[in-house]
C-alpha cells in the first residue's frame, strides 16, 4: 500500500463518504467508530479551545480544523509503547494517546503542567519550533533500537517544517541507520501564510524522503483509513528493522493558522470554500451513515458526549490555580543551586 | 504628525530605506502579503513588489546565510525573524560569517546585513515566544547589536542599522510594539549607532536598561523622584559595541548604579556593564552595583511570566538598596 | 601511575562511564574508527563496539536533537563536536530543548546529555578552529557549563558531568590536551558539579580564570610571588552554575581580582564574575576588577593568534596594576 | 547531458584514457591542454603546501590530490563573472579563477590577506564550517537574480556536507526561487574517516536534488571534461532562468583529509590502490598522448614550469612578513569604535 513517493495520494474513502477501494482489515466498525468519536472530540475540543481564548480565558490556540483525521490516524495507528513527538496542531492525537482535555488547555493557557500528562509519561511535549522535534524521533528511535525493543517514534510536522534543516538531517540520519522512525508531514497547504508551492518546488512532500533514502507514502489525509493504514505500515516496517518511513498526508486547514491569525489577508473564501466537501469529518459520516448504520441519534448523542466531555474539562481547567511564582525555580535543574535558591528567596 | 506605534516606526524606517535605495531587500516569513506577523512590514508587499519584500520558506538558517550572500554581493538584505527564540539556528552563520566576512577578507567583502527579531516576553506569548536572548550575540565580535524601546528611537536606530557597513542584530521590544507611542517624524535621519540615550538625567543612581524594561525603569524613576531620589537613566539602545563613556560619566557623578534586564542575569548583558563600572568607575562607588533582571530560570509560560519579568517595585527595591549607602 | 595527558584522561573518563553504565553513547564525528581528531575516543570503538561508539554524519544540529531524544528515553548520550567552532547549530537544540525540557515537562521527561568540545586557540589550527564561546550558553538557564583545565579535574568532572542528571555543555582546552599532564587515578570519582578549585591560596590578588588560560595564570602566580604580591589563584572550571562563594570569600580576603579568559573581553563569562563581585564583594574592594581577556576582534589566524592570547606579561600588569591600590 | 540522479556517472574518457563517446565541442585540444596544465599545476601546488607543512612552514593543509578534475572542470566552466564559493579543497578551481599561489600560501600559512585576492574580487574566501556556504550561494544567486544579471554562483562541497541542513536549506530555497545556483559536490567517497555509504541513506548524492525539485547530473569527476560538460550546462540553465543544479562528481580522495590525519587508521591501502587507476592527470595525459600528440617533452616542460611557478610563489610567501598585530583590529568593524581603539592601544 506503501508508494513511493506517488503523486496521487492513496485513499480508501473519497470525499462523497463512498468507499473507493476495499477497505483495509483493521477498518471495522468499531474501529471507525471509535475513529469518528475522535475527530469529533478533536473538533469539539478545538472549538471550545477557540472559544476561550475569544473570551481571554486561554492563550494563542492553533486549531486543528479540517486536520483531525491526520492526528486521529496517525494515533490510532501507534501502540502504547510507541512516542509520539507531536507538533501544535496535534491535539487529536495527543487526545487519542490519553493526554488529557484539561491538560491540554492547561498548556495554551500558559501552564507548564499541561505538558506534565499523566497519560502517554514518554511522549514528548508539544514542539513549538517547527522541526526541531525532528531530530528528537531520530534520537528516541535510536534508544529504542539500541535496547533492541519493538517500538517506534513516530514525530508530526507540518509541510513548512520540511523546509527545514532539522526535519533534513534526522530523516538523513534515520535513513542510514535505519532507525525505527515515521516522520509524518501534515500537509495543510499552508505554513502561516506562505503556501506549500512557495515552501519548496518538489514534486509532493513525499518524494522528498529519497535525499535520505528512505521509504515514503502520500496519502490522502481527510480519509482518517488512509492515514491510519500508512502510519500501521510505516510503524510495522520500523519494528521489524525495515527502516524509517516519511508519511505525506495531503489535507487542508479549514481555519486560521491560530487564534492570533487573520487567514483572509492571505487566502481567500473561495478556497476554503472549495476545501470543505474533502473535510473528514463529514466523509467519515456519511460512510458509518451509509455502510454501517450511523443513525441521527448516534451522532447526537455522541456529539452531546463530547460536549459534555470538552465542558466538563474547561470547567475543571477554569478551577485550577496557577503554580506558585516559586515553583518555576524547581525544575531547572535536578536539583536546586545555591544561587537559584537566592534568586527563589528573592522572589517572595 | 500623529502618534505612531513601535512597529509602526520599523515599518516607516524600512519603507523609507526601501524607497531610497532600491538594493534593499526584505526577506523572512510571512512578511509579504501577511505582513509579518506583528505587521511591521504590513502594506510593504504592495509598495514594493515581491522580488524586494520575500516570503521565505521556514528556514532560519538559510534566511541569514541568504542575508550573507545578498550582502556580500553590495546588496543591504533586511530578515526578519518571526520571534526571537527561532533566532537561534541564525547564530552559526551570524558567527562564523556575517561577523568575520570583512575581518577574513581583509575588507575585500562586507555583510551589511540586518537581522530584526521581535524579543522579550509579556504578551502572554507561546512557549518559545518570550525570550530575551541578547546576550547570546553580545560576545560575538564584529556583530553590533541593537535594541530600541521608543518608536523614534526603533526608526532612527533601524534607518542607521540598514543604511551601516556593517551586520546588525537589531531586537524589538514586542511587549512595546503597540504599547510605546510617540510623534515620529519620517526625517530619514538615523541616529548615531555609537551613543547611549540617557532619558533622565539626575544626581543620585544611575539606572541603566533597554528594551521593554526602559519602560519600567522609566516608572521607577519617577518614583524614585517622589521618594527624593534623583535618577539618571540610560537607555543603551545599542549594546555592541557599546558606548561605555556615557555610562562611566554618569556614575562617576552618582555614584551608584542599578542595571535592569529581562534576560536571565547570569551571564547576561548587564553583568558586562557592571564589569565595566567595577573596573573603570570603581572608585567613584558609593553603593554595590546592583542588577534587576530575570531569574536564571527557563522563561515561564504566560501563566507565571509576570513574576519573571523585572519590574517596577523590584527596581525600587535596588534603588533603596543602593541609596542606603552614603 | 603514569602521567596522562588531558586528553587521555577524558578518555579515561569516557571508557569508565560506559564500562559501568550502558545507558552511555557516544556521538560525533570520526569519533569511531578515527579515534576523534584528537583521539579522545581512541580505542572506545573496539572495546564497547559501533552501536555505543556512534560516528554521526555531519549534522551538528542533529548530534544535539540526537542527544535530546535519547536523554529523554533514559539514555546518556556524550556527544562530541568536532571544535567549538562547529558548535553553534547546537545552540538552537539546547536552548530551546535540553536546557528546558525538565523545566517544561515539570520533570516528567528529563535530559541528561553532555555536549564535548575542544575549545581555544593557540594551537596553530585553521580558520574558525580555535574560538572560545563558552559565553553564548552561559545565558541559558537550565545549562550546566562546564570547563576544566587539567587532567584530573577533567576526568573527575567528566565523570560527574556524565553521570549527572542535567544537559551539560563541556569545553575541552585544546592547547592542554596534550600539554597538560598529570598523574589521574582511574578511581571512577567524580568531582562535584559546585565548586571553583582554587590552585593557589594567597592574600594580595584573587587571579580568577579557566581552561587554558589557567597555565597562564599559574606562571603569573609565580611571577607575582616573585615581586612580593601573593596571589591566590581559582580555576573556576564550572561556570554554570557559578559557586561564587569561593570567589567572594578570597575577594574579601585580598580586596583585588583578576579575571582572566580566552574569549572576548566585551560580554565574555569574565563580565559576570566582575559583575558578581561589584554587587556582592565591593565593599571589601581596594582596587578595581580587572579583566585580562581576548580582544574584541575576530579571533587571528595563526600568524597572529599569540598576540590575541591573554599571557602572562599581560596578566602581570593587570596584577601591578591593582597592586598599585592600597 | 544531464541526467536526472541516474546511478551511472556520466563520463566522456575512460580511466584508460580512451573517449568513450564523442566529445562536447569545447574540449579541442588548447582547452584540453588548458585543463591539463591546471590539473598538473594543482598537484604540484599540493604537493608543495603538503611538503611546507610537513616542515613547520605552513599550517593544517587540506591536499586535492586525485581531486583536480572536479576543481578545474567547474572552475573553467565558468565565466569571469560568475562567483565561485569554495570549500576547503579546492585550490584548483582558485588558482584557475586567478587566485595566486601565494594568497593560497598566506591562506594556509595563517595570514587573512590569503583570502583578500587581488584575482576574483567576487569569489567567495574558502570555508571551513561544512556546507555553510551553501546558503551564501543562493543568497548571491539571488543578488544576481534581482539585478537581472546573467550570472550565476557555484558552490563547491564535499559529499559529507550533503548531510547538513544547510546544503538542503540552501537547495530548497534555490529551487523555490529558481535561482542561478549550481551545488557541486565533489564526491570523494570519504568524509575524514567516514564513507559515503555512512552518511546517507540515499542511491545517490544527485538524487537528493529531488528533495528540492531542481535538477540534477551525476558525472565521473575523474574526467575533467565531463565535469566541465555538466557545470557549463548546469550554468547555462542558471542564466537562462531554468533554476540550479546539483552536480554529483564521483571522485576519490587519494591522500589523507588534511596533513594532521592520518587515514590508515580507517581505510586499507588496497582500497586506496585500487583508486589510483582512475585518477584524472594521469588520464588525461594518456588521452592527450594518444590523440592529442601531447609528448614526453611537452609534459617535461611543463611539470618544469609548474614547479618554478610553485616554487617561486613559495618563495614569495616565505619572504612576506605577518601583519601588524594591531591589524587585527582594523578589519572588525568599517571603522574602529571607540572601545576597540582603546584595546588597540593596550596591545602596543
Ligand atoms: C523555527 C520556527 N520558525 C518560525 C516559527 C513560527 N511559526 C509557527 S507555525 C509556523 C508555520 C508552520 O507551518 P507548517 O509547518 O506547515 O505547520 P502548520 O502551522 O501548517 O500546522 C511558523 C512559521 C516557529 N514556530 N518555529
Ligand atoms: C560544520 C562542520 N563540522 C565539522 C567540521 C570538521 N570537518 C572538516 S572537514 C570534515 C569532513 C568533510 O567531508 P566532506 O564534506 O566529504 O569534504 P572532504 O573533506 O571530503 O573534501 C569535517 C567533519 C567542519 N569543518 N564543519
Ligand atoms: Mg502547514
Ligand atoms: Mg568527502
Amino acid at each position: 500500500m506503501i508508494s513511493q513517493g506517488a503523486s496521487t495520494p492513496l485513499r480508501f474513502i473519497a470525499p462523497d463518504g463512498q468507499a473507493e477501494r476495499e477497505l483495509p482489515v483493521f477498518a471495522d466498525r468499531a474501529a471507525l467508530i471509535s475513529f469518528y468519536r475522535a475527530m469529533l472530540l478533536t473538533r469539539i475540543f478545538d472549538e471550545k479551545a477557540v472559544a476561550l481564548q475569544r473570551t481571554g480565558r486561554l492563550g494563542t490556540f492553533a486549531s486543528s480544523l479540517g486536520q483531525e483525521a491526520v492526528s486521529v490516524g496517525l494515533a490510532s495507528a501507534m501502540r502504547k509503547e510507541d512516542v509520539l513527538l507531536p507538533s501544535f496542531r496535534e491535539q487529536g492525537a495527543m487526545l487519542w494517546r490519553g493526554v488529557s482535555p484539561v491538560e491540554l488547555f492547561l498548556y495554551w493557557g500558559g501552564d507548564e503542567r499541561g505538558s506534565d500528562f499523566a497519560g502517554p509519561r514518554g511522549d514528548f511535549p508539544i514542539c513549538i519550533p517547527v522541526a526541531s522535534h525532528a531530530p528528537h524521533a531520530a534520537g528516541v528511535a535510536l534508544a529504542m533500537k539500541l535496547r533492541g525493543e519493538k517500538r517506534a517514534a513516530v514525530a508530526v510536522m507540518g509541510d513548512g517544517a520540511t523546509s527545514k534543516g532539522d526535519f533534513y538531517e534526522a530523516i538523513n540520519i534515520s535513513g542510514v541507520w535505519r532507525l525505527p522512525a515515521v516522520f509524518v508531514i501534515s500537509n495543510n497547504q499552508w505554513a502561516i501564510s506562505v503556501p506549500v508551492g512557495r515552501q519548496t518546488a518538489a514534486a509532493t512532500l513525499a518524494v522528498k524522503a529519497m535525499a535520505a533514502g528512505i521509504r515514503s507514502a502520500r496519502v490522502d489525509g481527510n480519509d482518517v483509513i488512509a492515514v491510519h493504514n500508512a502510519v500501521g505500515e510505516a510503524i510495522d516496517r520500523a519494528i521489524s528493522d525495515q527502516g524509517p518511513t516519511l508519511v505525506e498526508c495531503v489535507t487542508y486547514r479549514l481555519g486560521d493558522h491560530t487564534t492570533v491569525d487573520d487567514s483572509s489577508r492571505y487566502r481567500s473564501d473561495q478556497e476554503v470554500s472549495e476545501n470543505w466537501p474533502s473535510e473528514p469529518v463529514a466523509r467519515l459520516r456519511q460512510y458509518l451513515t451509509a455502510h454501517e448504520g450511523w443513525t441521527k441519534s448516534d451522532e447526537e448523542n455522541l456529539i452531546a458526549e463530547c460536549h459534555n466531555l470538552v465542558g466538563e474539562a474547561a470547567d475543571r481547567y477554569a478551577a485550577i490555580d496557577p503554580l506558585e511564582p516559586k515553583d518555576m525555580f524547581e525544575m531547572t535543574f535536578a536539583s536546586l543551586p545555591r544561587d537559584l535558591e537566592e534568586q527563589r528567596n528573592q522572589l517572595s | 504628525m500623529a502618534d505612531r506605534m513601535l512597529v509602526e516606526a520599523v515599518r516607516m524606517a524600512l519603507a523609507r530605506v526601501m524607497s531610497e535605495d532600491e538594493t534593499v531587500i526584505l526577506l523572512g516569513e510571512d512578511i509579504g502579503r501577511n505582513g509579518g506577523v506583528f505587521r511591521a512590514t504590513n502594506g510593504l508587499l504592495e509598495r514594493f513588489g515581491e522580488q524586494r519584500v520575500r516570503d521565505t520558506p521556514i528556514a532560519e538558517a538559510a534566511i541569514a546565510g541568504l542575508a550573507v550572500g545578498l550582502a556580500a554581493q553590495g546588496m543591504r538584505p533586511v530578515a526578519e525573524i518571526q520571534f526571537s527564540g527561532f533566532i537561534y539556528p541564525c547564530i552559526d552563520q551570524l558567527t562564523n560569517h556575517a561577523s568575520r566576512l570583512r575581518t577574513r577578507t581583509r575588507g575585500r567583502l562586507t555583510c551589511p546585513l540586518v537581522i530584526r527579531s521581535p524579543s522579550g516576553g509579556g504578551i502572554h506569548a507561546p512557549e518559545h515566544h518570550s525570550e530575551s536572548m541578547e546576550a547570546l550575540l553580545t560576545n560575538v565580535p564584529g556583530l553590533r547589536v541593537v535594541f530600541p524601546s521608543s518608536p523614534k528611537r526603533a526608526y532612527g536606530l533601524l534607518l542607521s542599522a540598514i543604511r551601516g557597513p556593517d551586520p546588525v542584530v537589531f531586537f524589538e521590544p514586542t511587549r512595546l510594539y503597540r504599547s510605546a507611542k510617540e510623534d515620529v517624524d519620517d526625517s530619514g535621519e538615523g541616529l548615531p549607532l555609537n551613543c547611549c540615550f540617557t532619558l533622565r538625567e539626575g544626581t543620585d543612581v544611575t539606572l541603566v536598561t533597554w528594551g521593554a524594561t526602559v519602560i519600567e525603569a522609566l516608572a521607577a524613576g519617577d518614583h524614585a523622584a517622589d521618594e527624593g531620589v534623583s535618577v539618571e537613566l540610560i537607555d543603551v539602545a545599542i549594546l555592541k559595541p557599546l558606548d561605555f563613556e556615557t555610562i562611566r560619566a554618569s556614575v562617576s557623578k552618582t555614584g551608584r548604579a542599578v542595571i535592569v534586564h529581562e534576560a536571565p542575569i547570569s551571564g547576561g548583558f548587564g553583568a558586562e556593564i557592571a564589569a565595566r563600572i567595577a573596573d573603570e568607575a570603581l572608585l567613584s562607588l558609593l553603593a554595590p552595583v546592583k542588577r534587576v533582571a530575570g531569574y536564571d530560570v527557563v522563561m515561564p509560560l504566560p501563566r507565571l511570566e509576570q513574576f519573571y519579568l523585572p519590574d517596577e517595585p523590584r527596581i525600587m527595591a535596588a534603588i533603596r538598596d543602593v541609596m542606603s549607602y552614603t
